[in-house]
Formats: structure tokens, C-alpha cells, sequence
């Protein structure tokens, strides 16, 4: 396994580094503008500045807190919904295509109203960050829960297996990795949602820091800001891959 | 007076509006340390009574009985190898077979050595850390088998445990389970479509008709033990496999156009 | 005696009359009257009075007429209590250098811009299309930088900003002068802007609230009589005092700057019904119940 | 089929319908206060106003035509892009898992530096709406492309069919479940980034509309204004729907 | 001098470093309207052998030929049974078989009509309309063979068609296999790894060795022909399954090692 997992990171980073050289060279060729696009070493740059004078670790640190209680609630709520769900056929039918499209709706464009009922602060954020974030994981614990094989709950009654013991021994294990690509997902929406309603209303999430880089207009800062909204993403998945092959060892 | 005994067993399932009767007043006997087979067409109702007698499904009429003494729900002295594959793929061969140690909390140093012997008995040492996803087919059977053998049941109740494998890798893995049901005198009740398996391995083979499934006739196997599957060759052996492929024909053929609609039928839903 | 705290959002950070409470506080005008602000910068328009209607804040300074009266008229939990701004000389728009739009008639056909929807630069910026009776398309693009770049890149023809932002390139011709807020009728002695509060905080805290105008006057005669928020404005925006206290005293008038009276209601509730924030205009009496507090707040 | 497919339908409809009612009364008994979430009756109410003041069906049809283009652009080039992909090991290996991750970022962001660039107007919204939907659809035609059965492939061989045969006969009526699944997907993404952008510039759709109607805190229109958001993608699911067992008819 | 003739085939796969030959200078000969089954182990390089003939794989040492003339590539001559379930599930029963004549442009009336006509000869008359989820395995590979035939190949080629059936299934559908191979004297090449299947159906049947894959031995069926399964309980018929299965026997348990062996590295990956 591992060998395979690391050879594929150092190919995604050489894919990453090769563009970043890729738009290096057509930013200081001036075929794309500045203007438009910084070059990934002014970001960069503009990187020590954002740490000097904007307290970007707070707002980095904001943002990455909010995206993570968002996800715990996310959890907390999707998956007993999910099993619930599962659990009767009715629910099923009637929750899952439609519904599933209607919820992934602009729930973002009602971000004034969530102001006007949780306060304009971080609550709101992460209100709306587990709404978003809720759905997938609902719908991939049923999709796991349905896609339990019944032959092993056959061998765990045939073992006179207790409750918690089926529990422990076959569903946990069979659904779990089914509940974690839907919190990928989730967690996609979640920091999405987060900075995006931070860059409108400014609430101080690196959604703000964007959103104030670019009305100074000082883009190689705006871009810095944006690579720290795609670190938070790389390290809250690299956290979820140990989760992962930890809880799947025992 | 046998340990297990089923009397009188029907079942019958509502498949969209009409019912289906899948078993009709089975009658069955096992003596201890016996080994019998039930063989029938597929659809004819195997698998319900192999869920029946071994506690799956709860509601049918008849009975069945162990040591005398009605059986409901899953039954401690009774073990259950599947038709279907049925390791867990989140674990290794080794914890695999010890999963039932496991449940009845045997301390993890003696059901490791405990799994490891079983391990052994199956021929697959060396195997013990691998995953079910790098063994073949017809190791991870072995490896089913291993640990209902840990479970130590009274009653080992199997169902087309060599179905899925060639015949090749099953007549050396049916030689190995008869050697091991040898030693052990472990009583058994295999449930299997295959006529030279059944012959192969039992003392008594029962043939059931298509549907509902009843037992047609029930012949005593009396080839001299130990066996192998080099039995196969000799006249008796042909014998018994032909008289039995007579009596299943018309049931197999019966069964097979039968089954198609019924797929039809449950496919069109 | 011990401090009471006021939530204050303002609109745009660094324009004069929405940084004004801000260098207020710094001074410690508010602290002498036993106030302890939090001021947080919210981007105009509904966003502003969303903070006050949600009660993240208890008043907000500097929001268009047109978004408070919808507001409060919709039921929404708001009170105006004072004028901010009275005129339009502190709003100008401007087009590009090289723009082939001359004057106010020229602007058929092209697009005029404006910070947010209900806030006083729309009214204005309305105001005088519709005056000029030529059709123009009406813009919304956010906070003056962003209409800087707006402009500079085409989107818009017309960019409005207020003092002192763009006096760089007006001075070396990057951009021209082409109206001010003050071209629209009736605006000269309209209050565009007003202070609004939650109307719970009001109930609650009446007393605090007239001590909060009461600083915010004081605020506005020290930043007249002296200089010093002008040279804490300059700093701010890195220009020459010269040419901040010159911005001042182009854009911001003393006389535009009381909180009392609330004056041209009749018009602004014109507008609105006009762009349709109301269904029909308000009654004397509505009238009457809206601006009650200006007078209760303000001796 | 299709009697499953009703009643499917039929459910969700009931579910919706009785989500609404519960929406009724809490609003009515102002246990929900009507400034946050307007009664559907109402909002069903001020659509009348919307059509008849506000250009309700062309501010549609603007949406409902900017998504369906941006949606064909998106197919043009993640369709081909995905194929790509799938045929290069190397290409796949660093495409999935992470760059996937880093793709759904916050592309949305850079919103103003598009209107920089392609002008305030329909096309930055089309543009936007196509650049976050390419990503679905390539990763769900990669996925499709990989899951044709080589026995399949094996028997056009062994039919000596041209490639155009077996393109007709075997690669495209594989793949083409996987590719709609994709557009689903990226049509919701579309719609949702084309609706808010147009919320925050007014560009004129329904975003807009429902900004304008928030502008002016008449909540029951603003509700008005999403429903026919949702409405747009019931629309184009119903559509795609269509599409792909008329094709797959074939 | 055969219509088939494979001379010399060998074939390599290197697979993780190492090299496996699969194949090892295999010859054999199939002549005019004879049915020769090859016979090995799981692993044997027998659908090696298979896609080599048939020209899914290209690079390999050795010639085959058809009709004296070398054979590269896809063969209009050679008709294809897969070892997979390879019915394409977007086309009903008849669309699939009629895919030959739709792909070589016969008009859709006469496809059709053939269609049906190949449909009844493998007894599955009334599931024209149905899609393959709606059919059982055994219904799934009638189609398949059908869909062969359409082709009207000089040779038949099958890599286990029955492989994934129950041994009645099987049983029943080698019998109707024999019945149309026999009325048409179709020449036929049959993969397998089933003795019984091997016995019941050819002319000749040549044992491979487990890896690599070499001819091992070629025996002689002289059983009275039309055959059927009933064929099974004679003496002679046992007298070859034994005698093949001593053959096998120690190939396959080799085989039945080293697979687990090379799953285990194949998995780790
Ligand atoms: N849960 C169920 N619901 C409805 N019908 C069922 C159910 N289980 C079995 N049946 C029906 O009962 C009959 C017997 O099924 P069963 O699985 O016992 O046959 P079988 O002999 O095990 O077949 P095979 O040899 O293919 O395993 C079949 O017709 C099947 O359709
Ligand atoms: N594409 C391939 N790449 C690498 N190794 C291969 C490939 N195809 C087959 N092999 C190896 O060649 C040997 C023969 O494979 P083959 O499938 O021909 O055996 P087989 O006799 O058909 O087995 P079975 O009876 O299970 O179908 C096996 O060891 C297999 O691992
Ligand atoms: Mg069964
Ligand atoms: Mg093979």
C-alpha cells in the first residue's frame, strides 16, 4: 500500500510544482496579467507579509476551527440521520435523487438570513458550514449501511454474536469507510461555504483576509490567502487518511 | 435417535402477491459423527433449510430438534460454513479464524495459537497475516471453514462450501475437509448442487425435488473409508453418480427454465 | 463611573463620515462620555443595517436613507436617530481619462456605478440619471477600490467614490470629474445618510444612546475645530494633509454634517416607492413614528 | 421501471408538500419569525409580483440559458479531458485523490478577477459555471472509462468490429451512465456558483432578483425568487433524465 | 493437416520484476468437425492459450494457423465463448445474439428472424425481450453461445462457457452444447477445467501441466457418440475421469499453492 500512496504524492506534487513553474513563467512573460493572475513567488512572498501584518495564523486558525466544529456537527447530525434513513425503506425512496438535488440548492444564498438569526459571527459560519456538510454524509451512510453484506451479519448471528459485538465486528467496520468519503466531501462544502460567506460579510476567517487582500486590490496577497483556504483542505484530508487506516487496523 | 433432527419443516415466501412454497414437511435425521448431504437443483430450497436448521430464519412450521431438545434461534452446537464468500476483508486469515474465539473472549495468546493450528489443519500456513483480498477463492473457503472449526460446533452445517471454486481445486479441498470430518468424527450436513462431492464425501446423500422442495429419495453411500477423490474412477463410484443424476435431471431441468422466469419475473421489479 | 459598550458597524472604512467614529474613539471623545465602542466595518448598503437588525450591532452610523426607511417599514427592528450626511457634495463620479463621455447627457447607453443598493450613493447616482432623462444602466460595484478597478478595466463606465481615494489620478488625469452627489434634485438638502439603532437597545438603553450622539456631536465639532482627524484621516489613506483637509472641505461641509433635523424624508420615500422598496408611501403618522427617537435622542 | 419511478416520484412530491405545510404553520404561529423565513404561501404569493414587476421569466430564462451553455461547455471540455486522462496511467495517478481535493476549492473567490477579465456580463457568470463544472464530469468519465468490462471490449475484437463499431457498440454505451452521473453533479455546482456570483453583482438572473429582493427585505419574494432557483434544477434534472434513456434506448 | 494448428506457442508475462511463462511451446492440432477439450489447472496459461488463438494477444512466440495460412489478429474464421459473463447488459437477449450479423450489416428483418432461430435452438424461446439482469447464469451463457454461433465461425472457441455454473446447470447445458455441435459438426475447441465436462464432450482431451503451461499428455475418448450426461455412470466414462484426474491431480495441487502464493504478492501491491 504505502509504497503505491507515496509515489502517487510525489507525482501530485511534481503535477503541482510543474504548474506552479508553468504559470510562473507565463505571469512574468506577461501572456497572463499580473493583474489578473500573481506568479505563484510573489504569493508566496506576499505569504511573510500576510504572517507580519494581517494575522493570517488567527485567521488561518479561525477558519481551520470553524471548518472542523462544523464537520463534528456535520457528523454528529448526518450520520444517525443516515442510519435512520437507512433503516426504512419509505424514507429512502422519498430522500434519496430529488431531494438530494433540491438540498445541494444555493442554501449559500440565504446567508443574510442566518445573520439575522445566529449574529453576524463565527456561528453563523459554521451553521451554515454543517448544513452543506450534513447531506453527503447522510447519503453516503446509507449508501454504506445498505451495502453491508448480508452474510456477514449471517456469520455474526451464527457466532451468536451480542449486539455490540455485530456492532463492533461487522457494521462499524463495513460502513466506516463509506461514511469517511462522504466527510471528504462534506468537508469540501463545509470549507467552501465557510470562506466564501467570510469573504462576503467579513466575519475574520481567511474568507475576510481574501476578500480584504482584494479590495486593496494587492493580488499576489489575495492569492497567498487563497493557497492557506487549499492548505487548510490538503491538511484536514492528510488528518482524515490517518483517522482512517487507524480506525480500520482494530 | 440423531443429534440433529428436522420433522416436518415448510417453508413457504410471498414473492410479489403469489407465495412461493420453498420446503414441503422436510423430514431429516443426523447420527453423530455422520456425514450426510443434501443435494437438490439450484432454487429448490437448499438454502432455507440450511438458514432453518442453523437459526436464521426464525419463522417456519415443523421442527428441529438437537439432542432431542427443540433448537430456536442460532444454536451453540451448531456451525455454519456459507455458500456465499464469507471472510470478513478487514481482517487478516489469522483473526478470521479466531473471530469466534474472539466473541467468547478466549484470551488473545491462546486463541492465536488455537487459530494458527487451524490454520494449519486447512494448508494454509504461511498465509496467517494475508488479507482475503490477496488469497484466491478457494483459500478464503479454507479459511471460512477454519473457523467455524473453531467454533467447535457439535454440528458442522455447510452450505455449497466449494460452490464458487473449479472442480479441480474442489475435489482436492473436498479430500482435505473429508480427511479432517475423518479424524474428528465431526458430524456433518453439507448442502451442496455437486453430485460427485456428495457422493465423495457422505455416508448418506439426500436428494430433494425442484419445487416445493421435499426429499425425493435418500441413498446410502457405502464405499469403503477413508476415502479420496480417487474413488472417482472406480464402477461403484460411476454408479452412484449416474443413479443420482437420473433422479436429478427432470428436477434440474424443471429448475432451470423455472428459475429464468422467476428472474424475469423479479427482474422486471 | 463604569463604561457601557456600544456595537458599532460602520460602512467602508477610511471614507470621512464612516471613519469619523472611529478617530472619535481613538481621541477618547466616546470613553470621556463613558463609552467603550466596538466598531466593526461592515461593506454598506442592507449588509450594514443587517448587523443592527440582527443586533450584532446596536447602531450603525452612515447607511443610506433608502435601506433604513425599507427597513423599518418592512417591521424590521430599526430606528433612525439621526441624520448622518445632508447633501451629496461628498459623493462624486468620475469616468476614464480617455472616456469619450464628456457630460451627464452623454451617459445614454452606458452604465453608472454605485456602492450597494439602497445606500446613498444609488440614490444620488439615480437621482441624477433620472434627472438627465437619459437611460442608463445602473451598476452596483461594492466599496471605491473596487470600482476603481471596475472602471479601469472597463466594466463600468462611470465609478463613484468619495474623498479622498482617487484624488491621485484625478490630479494626474488618469480619471475625470463627471458629477457630484450634489447634480441630483433636492439631494442638496436631503439627509443621505443616517445613524440608526436597534430598536431593543434603544428601549433598553435610552440613556446610553443619547450619550452615544452626544460624543458623535462632540466628535463632529473636534474634527472641525482642529485638525487632528484630518491628519489621522491623510495618514490613513497615506496622502498630504493639504490635500486630505482640501477633500474635507470639498466633500464634507460642516453644515452637511448634523445629526438634527432629518431633513427631505418626503423625497427620499419618493425614491423608494419609485424603485419599488415600497409598496406605497408612508403616512404622516408612519412618518411621524419612524423619526420619533431623532428628536427624543437628540437635545 | 417507470411504475417504481412514479411512485419514487410521487413520495418525494408528499414529502415536499407536507415539509411545506409543517413550514406554514410554524411561520403562521410566528414560532418561525416571518422576517427570516417567509410562509410558502406567501412566497408563493409574490411570485405573482415577480412576473408581473420584476421580469421574473426573463431574469429565468438568463439563468436557466447561462447554465444550460456553461453546462455544454463544461461537457465539451470535461468530457475529452476525462477520456484523456484515463487512457495515461501517469495522468490519472496524479489527477484523482488530491488534485480533486484542491480542484472544488474555492474557485468562486476569484469571481472579481474574472469580471476583470471577461467583463461584467452573462459571459464571466457561463465561464465561472463551466470551470467548476468540467471537474465532475471528467472525474466520472475517467471513472466510467475505467470501468468498461475488457470482456466486452474483447468481444468487439473478436467480432472484428471497426473502431467506430465498437466506439457505438461498446465504449460509449458503458460509459455514458458514469457521464451523466457527472453532469448531474456539475450541473448543481454550475447552477449554485452562477446564482450566487450573480447574487453578489447583480449581473441579471435569479441571483440577482434574490438579491435585489433581499435588498429590499421583502423576504416572501426573496423565497419567491429561490424557488424558481430550485425549480431550474428540478428542470434540468428532469431533462438529463430524458436525455439518457433516450440515449440509452439506443 | 488440421483446420486449426498451433505450433510452438510460448508466452511470457513479466509480472512485478519477475518473469512468468505462462505458455511453453505448446502445439496442437484441431481438425475438420473435431471437438478437442484442453484441460489444466487453474493458472495454467489456459485462457492465455485461449485470447493467443484467438488473437486478443498479439505478441507471442510460435504460429497459429487456420487452414494452413498464419492467422495474426482477429480471425473471421474463429468464434469466441468468454470465460466472464460477457452479455453486453444494455441489449436485450435477441439484440445480443443478432450483435454479429448487426456489426457485419445483415438488415435488421433477417437478423432478427435468425436471431430468434438461434434463440430457440438454445432453448430460451420467449426470453427474446429480456435484458441480461432478468436472466439466470446458466440463461446468460446460452446467449453467449448463441451470439457465437451467429457469427457462423469455421471454429468455435470456449474458455470454460460453464465455468460459473452449477454442475446440474452445467450437466444440462454440455447436453445441448453436444446435441447442436453434433447436428452441425461444428469444430470446436473447449477450454476447461471441468474432467467430467472434458470427457462428456470430446473427441480428444489434452492435459496441460501447471506452469509453465505445457502439453502434458493427450488422450483419447472413444465413447460411443451421440452422447449425453448419461453417459456419466459408465464404467469406461469413469475409467477416463480417473485416469485424467491421476494426470491433474499433482498439477493442480501445485497449482492451488503457487495461485495463493501469487495473490498474495499480486495483493500487496
Ligand atoms: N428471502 C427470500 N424471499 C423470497 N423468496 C426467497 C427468499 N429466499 C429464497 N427464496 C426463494 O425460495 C426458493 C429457494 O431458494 P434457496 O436459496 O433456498 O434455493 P437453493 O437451493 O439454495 O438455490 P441455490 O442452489 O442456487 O443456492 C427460491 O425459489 C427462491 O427464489
Ligand atoms: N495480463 C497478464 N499479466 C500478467 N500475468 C498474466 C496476465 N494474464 C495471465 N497472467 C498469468 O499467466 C498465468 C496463466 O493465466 P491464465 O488466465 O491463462 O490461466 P488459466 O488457466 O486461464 O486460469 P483459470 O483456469 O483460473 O482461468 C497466470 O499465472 C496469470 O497470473
Ligand atoms: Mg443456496
Ligand atoms: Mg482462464
Amino acid at each position: 500500500m504505502s509504497g503505491l500512496l507515496w509515489y502517487k504524492r510525489s507525482l501530485t506534487l511534481a503535477v503541482i510544482v510543474a504548474a506552479a513553474l508553468v504559470l510562473q513563467v507565463l505571469v512574468s512573460l506577461q501572456i497572463v496579467s499580473p493583474y489578473v493572475v500573481a506568479s505563484p513567488s510573489s504569493a508566496l512572498a506576499a505569504i511573510v507579509d500576510l504572517i507580519r501584518y494581517e494575522g493570517l495564523p488567527v485567521l488561518f486558525a479561525r477558519t481551520f476551527a470553524m471548518t472542523f466544529v462544523a464537520a463534528l456537527v456535520a457528523i454528529v447530525v448526518g450520520l444517525p440521520l443516515g442510519v435512520i434513513v437507512a433503516r426504512s425503506e419509505l424514507l429512502r425512496r422519498s430522500f434519496e435523487g430529488w431531494l438530494g438535488a433540491a438540498f445541494s440548492a444555493p442554501i449559500i444564498l440565504l446567508y443574510p438570513l442566518f445573520l439575522v438569526v445566529f449574529g453576524r459571527g463565527y456561528v453563523t459560519l459554521v451553521v451554515m458550514g454543517a448544513l452543506v456538510g450534513v447531506v453527503p454524509i447522510a447519503l453516503k451512510t446509507i449508501e454504506g449501511y445498505l451495502a453491508i453484506p448480508r452474510v456477514l451479519e449471517n456469520v455474526a448471528v451464527s457466532l451468536n454474536m451480542t449486539e455490540r459485538q455485530r456492532l463492533r465486528h461487522v457494521t462499524v467496520p463495513a460502513v466506516l469507510p463509506h461514511i469517511f468519503a462522504g466527510i471528504r466531501i462534506s468537508l469540501i462544502y463545509i470549507l467552501i461555504n465557510i470562506v466564501a460567506i467570510d469573504f462576503l460579510v467579513s466575519i475574520g476567517g481567511l474568507g475576510y483576509l481574501v476578500g480584504a487582500m482584494y479590495d486593496r486590490y494587492d493580488i499576489p496577497a489575495m492569492y497567498g490567502a487563497i493557497l492557506f483556504v487549499v492548505l487548510t483542505s490538503v491538511i484536514f484530508f492528510t488528518i482524515l487518511e490517518r483517522c482512517e487506516s487507524w480506525l480500520s487496523k482494530r | 435417535m440423531g443429534v440433529l433432527n428436522v420433522s416436518g419443516v415448510s417453508k413457504s415466501f410471498a414473492v410479489k402477491g403469489q407465495v412461493v412454497k420453498a420446503l414441503d414437511a422436510v423430514d431429516l435425521e443426523v447420527h453423530e459423527g455422520e456425514f450426510v448431504s443434501v443435494i437438490g437443483p439450484s432454487g429448490c430450497g437448499k438454502s432455507t433449510l440450511f438458514s432453518i436448521i442453523g437459526g436464521l430464519q426464525p419463522d417456519y412450521d415443523g421442527r428441529i430438534e438437537v439432542d432431542g431438545r427443540p433448537a430456536v434461534g442460532s444454536h451453540h452446537d451448531i456451525g455454519m460454513v456459507f455458500q456465499e464468500e464469507s471472510t470478513f476483508p478487514w481482517r487478516t486469515a489469522l483473526e478470521n479464524v479466531v473471530l469466534p474465539l474472539q466473541v467468547s473472549g478466549v484470551s488473545k495468546k491462546e486463541r492465536d495459537s488455537r487459530g494458527r493450528e487451524l490454520i494449519r489443519m486447512v494448508g494454509l500456513e504461511g498465509f496467517e497475516g494475508h488479507y482475503p483480498s490477496q488469497l484466491s477463492g478457494g483459500m478464503k473457503q479454507r479459511i471460512s471453514i477454519a473457523r467455524t472449526f473453531a467454533f467447535e460446533p457439535r454440528i458442522m452445517l455447510m452450505d455449497e462450501p466449494f460452490g464458487a471454486l473449479d472442480e479441480q481445486t474442489r475435489l482436492l479441498l473436498c479430500d482435505k475437509l473429508l480427511e479432517i470430518c475423518q479424524s474428528m468424527r465431526q458430524t456433518t450436513l453439507l448442502i451442496t448442487h455437486n453430485i460427485t462431492e456428495a457422493v465423495q464425501m457422505s455416508d448418506r446423500v439426500v436428494i430433494m425435488s425442484y419445487r416445493p422442495g421435499r426429499i425425493k429419495r435418500i441413498i446410502d453411500i457405502d464405499l469403503p473409508r477413508p476415502r479420496t477423490s480417487d474413488a472417482l474412477s472406480s464402477p461403484e463410484f460411476g454408479e452412484y453418480v449416474g443413479e443420482i443424476w437420473r433422479d436429478l435431471r427432470t428436477e434440474a431441468s424443471k429448475g432451470m427454465a423455472a428459475e429464468g422466469g422467476a428472474r424475469a419475473a423479479s427482474g422486471a421489479a | 463611573q463604569d463604561m457601557d459598550t456600544v456595537k458599532v458597524a460602520s460602512a467602508q472604512r477610511g471614507l470621512w463620515t464612516t471613519t469619523l467614529v472611529y478617530f472619535g474613539n481613538e481621541k477618547g471623545i466616546f470613553e470621556k462620555h463613558g463609552l467603550n465602542l466596538e466598531i466593526h466595518w461592515a461593506d454598506g448598503g442592507a449588509n450594514t443595517q443587517q448587523a443592527v437588525i440582527s443586533g450584532a450591532a446596536d447602531v450603525a452610523v452612515a447607511t443610506g436613507t433608502l435601506g433604513a426607511i425599507t427597513a423599518w417599514a418592512r417591521g424590521a427592528p430599526v430606528q433612525i436617530i439621526a441624520s448622518d450626511f445632508t447633501g451629496g457634495s461628498d459623493l462624486f463620479w468620475y469616468v476614464r481619462g480617455d472616456s469619450e463621455i464628456e457630460k451627464v447627457a452623454d451617459l445614454d447607453g452606458h452604465s453608472v456605478s454605485f456602492s450597494r443598493p439602497g445606500s446613498s450613493s444609488h440614490l444620488m447616482a439615480q437621482g441624477v440619471v433620472d434627472n438627465a432623462g437619459v437611460d442608463a444602466e445602473m451598476v452596483p460595484t461594492g466599496g471605491p477600490s473596487a470600482t476603481l478597478t471596475a472602471v479601469m478595466s472597463g466594466q463600468v463606465d462611470v465609478g463613484w467614490t468619495a474623498p479622498p481615494t482617487v484624488e491621485e489620478e484625478l490630479a494626474n488625469g488618469k480619471i475625470r470629474l463627471l458629477f457630484t452627489g450634489n447634480d441630483a434634485p433636492g439631494i442638496s438638502d436631503q439627509s443621505v445618510r443616517v445613524d440608526i439603532a436597534n430598536r431593543a437597545f434603544l428601549e433598553e438603553k435610552e440613556e446610553v444612546a443619547k450619550r452615544f450622539l452626544a460624543a458623535l456631536k462632540e466628535t463632529i465639532d473636534w474634527a472641525y475645530d482642529t485638525d487632528e482627524a484630518v491628519e489621522m484621516w491623510a495618514q490613513m489613506h497615506d496622502v498630504s494633509v493639504e490635500v486630505a483637509k482640501a477633500a474635507r472641505d470639498r466633500g464634507y461641509p460642516r453644515s452637511a454634517m448634523v445629526l438634527k433635523p432629518v431633513s427631505g424624508v418626503d423625497l427620499s420615500i419618493e425614491q423608494a416607492v419609485a424603485s419599488r422598496r415600497l409598496d406605497a408611501p408612508l403616512t404622516d403618522a408612519q412618518v411621524t413614528e419612524m423619526l420619533k427617537w431623532v428628536d427624543m435622542l437628540n437635545k
